[in-house]
């Protein structure tokens, strides 16, 4: 019985999020998101400037790779980075559908712009390492060509929504094809280890100790929080615009402008 | 700190192409890509204003 | 149940009487099979080893092709509306679409593929690994395109852009399936690889129908 | 039995409509009247539930719509065509029946062609018949699924002096075997009493 | 003269309307030409004796792609009828079309080719003939695929159709083009190969806006 | 100046009509009247040369037709709508202008669009209009066009009273300036005088 307690709490909290979803109307969102951004610069600023001291004067010189390991520092972060934005995107795509709240379609158009941007970083990194330590720009590997593949459902992703004039219809088309391309996350994460290739397994893993010099990996922990708050200060100013843009006609726009 | 020289620094042990190709290219984007979305911004906020002293001048003329 | 039949029965009679369609699907398999030897040049063992590769992206190409015209017509001429509001599921007819579309354009491929690896100078075992490879992979093509059609679906771009949508998914599809057929080639287990590809053809038959269909009544708004 | 309240529609910027109610009970029908791009087909497509309302809200026999009941007991023939150019008048009719999950035999669909003049044109692909023939195999439907609610925009377009007197006929039977129709036109409809909205 | 033009204008404006258009078609160009590598496996040698038929390949099949709708929008909402009623002469009308369609898929291309070229490893030489023989080739593609075009507009089985009677007249362009590039890395002369090539082109020029416009004529009656 | 003489046409085994025969004048006009799929869309594209005739002739000044001249002085609007839908109704119509080989600037262009009631509409890509407002855009083109004859199948349909009115004036300007006229349609047609053909 005192499972059935708890099971109905569950139920409670999950409506009022619900609800919380469904009024978070652009409306209110735009000024918090005002509020917020110059907060994710600052951290983004701080996080940067340590992560890079770290990378350049703190972590030691490798010794197998000499200095040209210092990649790890943005591709890293980059790469990871471009997975969970997608998730985010994708999550934000499918509250939209199933809530149809106008905020998440504007969420998930502003988040993959940022995204895109992330696996090209992803991709052009890894092949300015690639040339150094495996004699080519480019090898079709499990991992590379994956990563390849996300960026292209970036572009596919914007590519629809840029076809399609109608906001709450492309809203719709984008979020379906989001939540199809889920598929592919696992897909890169996993690829090092169900094929074998040319590409570093993982380095950090959360059952076994890090492989890797704790500065080098304080290092990669620093950028990549400096690239995620990135991520959202953009990714918030990108979603205020959209929110002018689709909402123009409205009463509060026209007030919210002072 | 193991660096003796800015130039050295600058060298990266011989792989100064492939890691300040990387960074550059990372600094390059973070610093475009901001601007590019700060700009949308600006600009709907343009067009919006724009809009309303035209709704203003609108009424004034419809008044007066 | 009867209106999915249904649909698979009408969708088969509209190919047929469009009598060159199922036939002109095949060919292109067979031409893009064979543009590569005449662009590559004829060594064998070169050949042979490109083979299943080969073989594979001329099925994924040739299933491409004719995913924009799934939805099209019926959507041109106002047969989807009809459909939507039909006292018949959605969701139903879409799935009897989707099966057409493999029978039309995903078994004729697999039926026609030994013929043509037989060609390339495949081994009988190659071309059993090759013809159950295709068996799990085409409907699964069918089943994902059907979802890049159907999101496409009279916007602007059409085609190109469901290629640009689609070809992605279809990369684990052609990784495992002509994996599979080089493993066997090189003596290893297949196995994994067609145990992969049964699953992904699991999750797209559960999952892909419904997406359509959203998509669908998206497209139709 | 149909009851609409409140509806509200936008394209793009501009509002088509809004606060649009009516209620329609069995023998009666509804004509939607208004310029061209008034919204006659935004409206009639939100009746039937193939594009979300802005606003209100749509009930047929008290429940909400977009309900199977509603699906089974509603017929919409809309600007298009919506018959397979490549198929002969007869086959599309069967074949629109089996998606409906209709049984429908050769004879009766044959009867509502000809009921409908296409008599002789049975046979051809429907790429050849002229553009008031193709109009002919879509209403053809009209006979052989049978609905209650029958929402027909612009049906009088393209038909002749026959065919027009022919629909009109139909309709008439329809409402007074306790049917009930929404329809458009820009022409006066050859359909006695109706109430008119107009947009 | 005004007319081509205006055609070539019209026709560009309407593709970047559809702004995804014309990337997508590169985008296509670029997915075909990674796909192989997928297939075949990672090997650079292998990877890079193939890859001039496999540029090819992919750069008739993007072209191929494009095709079925170079007249088919155009057929299909009446403005073909219109524009075999203007006063202008639809020869004229026809040839802008051609040209458009191949400054928005065949130019791309030719401009595309070398980078991915860069990713299979060929050298600078190797890529400059590669350039040059989709230079003289894509114009080709375009000329040979609006014939076709032309022939199945409106035809029963439309887009597959077209490839069929397309691809087999693709091939001499195909084999001299890739032809090309293998005979110059393997240190041989291609003045040969290439000046067929132009010779195809020339030949083409005078006579498919020709045989398109008699066909676009059969189509319409 | 446009005379017909001894037309025959067949499609598949049946035989529209034969021996039609007439001739226009300058300021005078044709309604082709008949059935559904009695041949008048087959007669009018027969007219303008878009099929072959079985038999007869047509000549334009005395010229048998397709000739250059006759393209230049003579518009034909069938049932397609003829009109991009990713370009907005101004678009549309300079790019058709500048097909034709006419100068169009933006000012008339603009003018001819208003007239038709499209205002506010020029810049909405095309596939959002409603079926009247298409309609509106190609018809549009009979005032940017400069050409003596008009050949219009069904023009009046999909059109409100009030299009079809001004479509009425439209083409009584035209007749009186020294046009001709070859028309269809099911409605009585507001444009006095004409010669009647029945197929
Ligand atoms: C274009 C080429 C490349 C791409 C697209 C790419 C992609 C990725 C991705 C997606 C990850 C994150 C996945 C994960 O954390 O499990 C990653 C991590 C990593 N990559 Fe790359 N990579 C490329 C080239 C390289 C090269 C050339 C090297 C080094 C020789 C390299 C070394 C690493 C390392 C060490 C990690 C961290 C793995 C971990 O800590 O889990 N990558 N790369
Ligand atoms: N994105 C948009 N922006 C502005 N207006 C739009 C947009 N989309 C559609 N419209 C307008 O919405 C209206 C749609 O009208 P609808 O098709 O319902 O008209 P209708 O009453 O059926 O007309 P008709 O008699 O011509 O068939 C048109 O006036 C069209 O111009
Ligand atoms: N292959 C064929 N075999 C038999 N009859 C055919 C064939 N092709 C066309 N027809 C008939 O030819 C006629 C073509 O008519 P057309 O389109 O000219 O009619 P219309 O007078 O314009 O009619 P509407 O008023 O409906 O537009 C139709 O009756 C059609 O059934
Ligand atoms: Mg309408
Ligand atoms: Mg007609």
């Amino acid at each position: 019985m005192g499972d059935h307690g708890r099971f109905k709490g569950c139920i409670g909290v999950s409506q009022s999020l619900i609800q919380w979803f469904r009024y978070a109307s652009p409306q209110s969102f735009y000024p918090l998101a005002g509020r917020m951004i110059p907060w994710f610069w600052a951290a983004a600023a701080v996080f940067g400037v340590a992560g890079l001291w770290i990378s350049f004067f703190v972590a030691p010189t490798d010794a197998q790779q000499g200095e040209g390991y210092r990649i790890i520092f943005v591709h890293v972060p980059a790469s990871w980075m471009s997975m969970f934005i997608y998730l985010v995107m994708a999550f934000w795509a499918a509250l939209g559908l199933a809530l149809n709240t106008r905020v998440s379609g504007m969420m998930a158009q502003a988040l993959a712009p940022t995204g895109a941007l992330m696996a090209a970083l992803s991709l052009w990194t890894g092949a300015f390492w690639g040339k150094p330590m495996w004699g080519a720009w480019w090898v079709w590997d499990a991992r590379l060509t994956s990563e390849l593949i996300l960026f292209f459902l970036y572009l596919g992703f914007m590519a629809l929504q840029a076809a399609i004039d109608d906001p709450r219809r492309a809203d719709k088309a984008g979020a379906i094809l989001a939540l199809v391309g889920v598929v592919n996350i696992p897909i890169i994460y996993f690829s090092v280890k169900w094929w074998n290739t040319l590409h570093q397994g993982s380095t950090i893993n959360l059952t076994k100790a890090p492989s890797m010099a704790q500065t080098m990996l304080w290092g990669m922990l620093l950028m990549a929080l400096a690239f995620w708050m990135y991520s959202i200060a953009v990714a918030l100013t990108r979603v205020r615009a959209i929110i002018l843009e689709r909402e123009r006609h409205t009463e509060w726009v026209k007030h919210a402008l002072e | 700190m193991h660096w003796n020289s800015v130039g050295e620094f600058f060298a990266m042990g011989g792989y100064a192409l492939y890691v300040w190709g990387s960074f550059g290219a990372c600094v390059l984007l973070m610093v475009v890509e901001p601007l590019l979305a700060k700009r949308r911004l600006n600009e709907v906020r343009q067009s919006l204003r724009r809009e309303r002293l035209a709704d203003e001048l609108d009424h004034q003329s419809g008044t007066s | 149940m009867k209106a999915l039949l249904a649909t698979v029965r009408r969708d088969i009679l509209l190919a047929l009487r469009r009598k060159s369609e199922v036939l002109t699907a095949v060919f292109f398999f067979v031409i893009v099979t064979s543009l590569f030897p005449l662009g590559i040049g004829p060594e064998p063992v070169l050949l042979k080893k490109i083979a299943p590769g080969i073989l594979w992206v001329a099925a994924l190409l040739s299933t491409l092709l004719g995913l924009p015209r799934l939805f099209a017509a019926d959507h041109l001429d106002g047969t989807l509306e009809q459909m939507a509001l039909s006292p018949s599921p959605l969701g139903l007819l879409v799935a009897g679409k989707i099966v057409a579309h493999w029978l039309l354009c995903g078994l004729p491929l697999v039926l026609l593929a030994p013929v043509l690896g037989l060609q390339f100078d495949l081994d009988a075992s190659a071309l059993g690994i090759l013809t159950l490879a295709l068996l799990l992979g085409t409907p699964l093509l069918s089943l994902i395109g059907a979802i890049g059609a159907a999101l496409t679906l009279g916007v602007r771009g059409g085609g190109v852009l469901l290629a640009l949508l689609v070809l992605p998914l279809y990369i684990p599809a052609l990784i495992f399936g002509a994996g599979a057929v080089e493993a066997h080639i090189a003596g290893l287990d297949v196995g994994g690889h067609l145990s992969l590809l049964a699953a992904m053809l699991a999750l797209a038959a559960f999952f892909a129908p419904w997406a359509t269909t959203a998509a669908l009544r998206v497209a139709l708004e | 039995m149909l009851t609409v309240s409140g509806l509200a529609c936008s394209r793009g910027e501009r509002r088509l409509f809004a606060n649009v109610g009516f209620a329609l009970g069995s023998g009666e029908w509804l004509h939607v009247q208004g310029a061209n791009g008034a919204g006659k087909t935004s409206l009639m497509r939100l009746l039937v539930g193939l594009s979300p309302a802005d606003a209100g809200e749509i009930r047929w026999r008290g429940e909400p719509t977009p309900s199977v009941d509603f699906r089974r007991e509603m017929i919409y023939l809309g600007h298009h065509a919506a018959v397979k150019e490549d198929l002969t008048p007869l086959e599309n009719l069967r074949l629109s029946a089996a998606l409906d999950g209709v049984a429908l035999d050769e004879r009766t669909a044959l009867a509502a062609l000809i009921r409908l003049g296409l008599r002789g044109r049975e046979d051809l692909p429907v790429r050849v018949l002229s553009a008031g023939q193709k109009r002919r195999v879509l209403l053809a439907r009209l006979l052989t699924r049978p609905a209650i609610l029958w929402v027909l925009d612009e049906a009088f377009n393209a038909l002749d002096v026959g065919a027009v007197k022919l629909l009109g006929d139909l309709i008439a039977e329809h409402l007074a075997a306790g049917g009930m129709a929404v329809l458009t036109s820009h022409q006066p409809l050859p359909v006695p009493g109706g109430k008119a909205l107009v947009l």
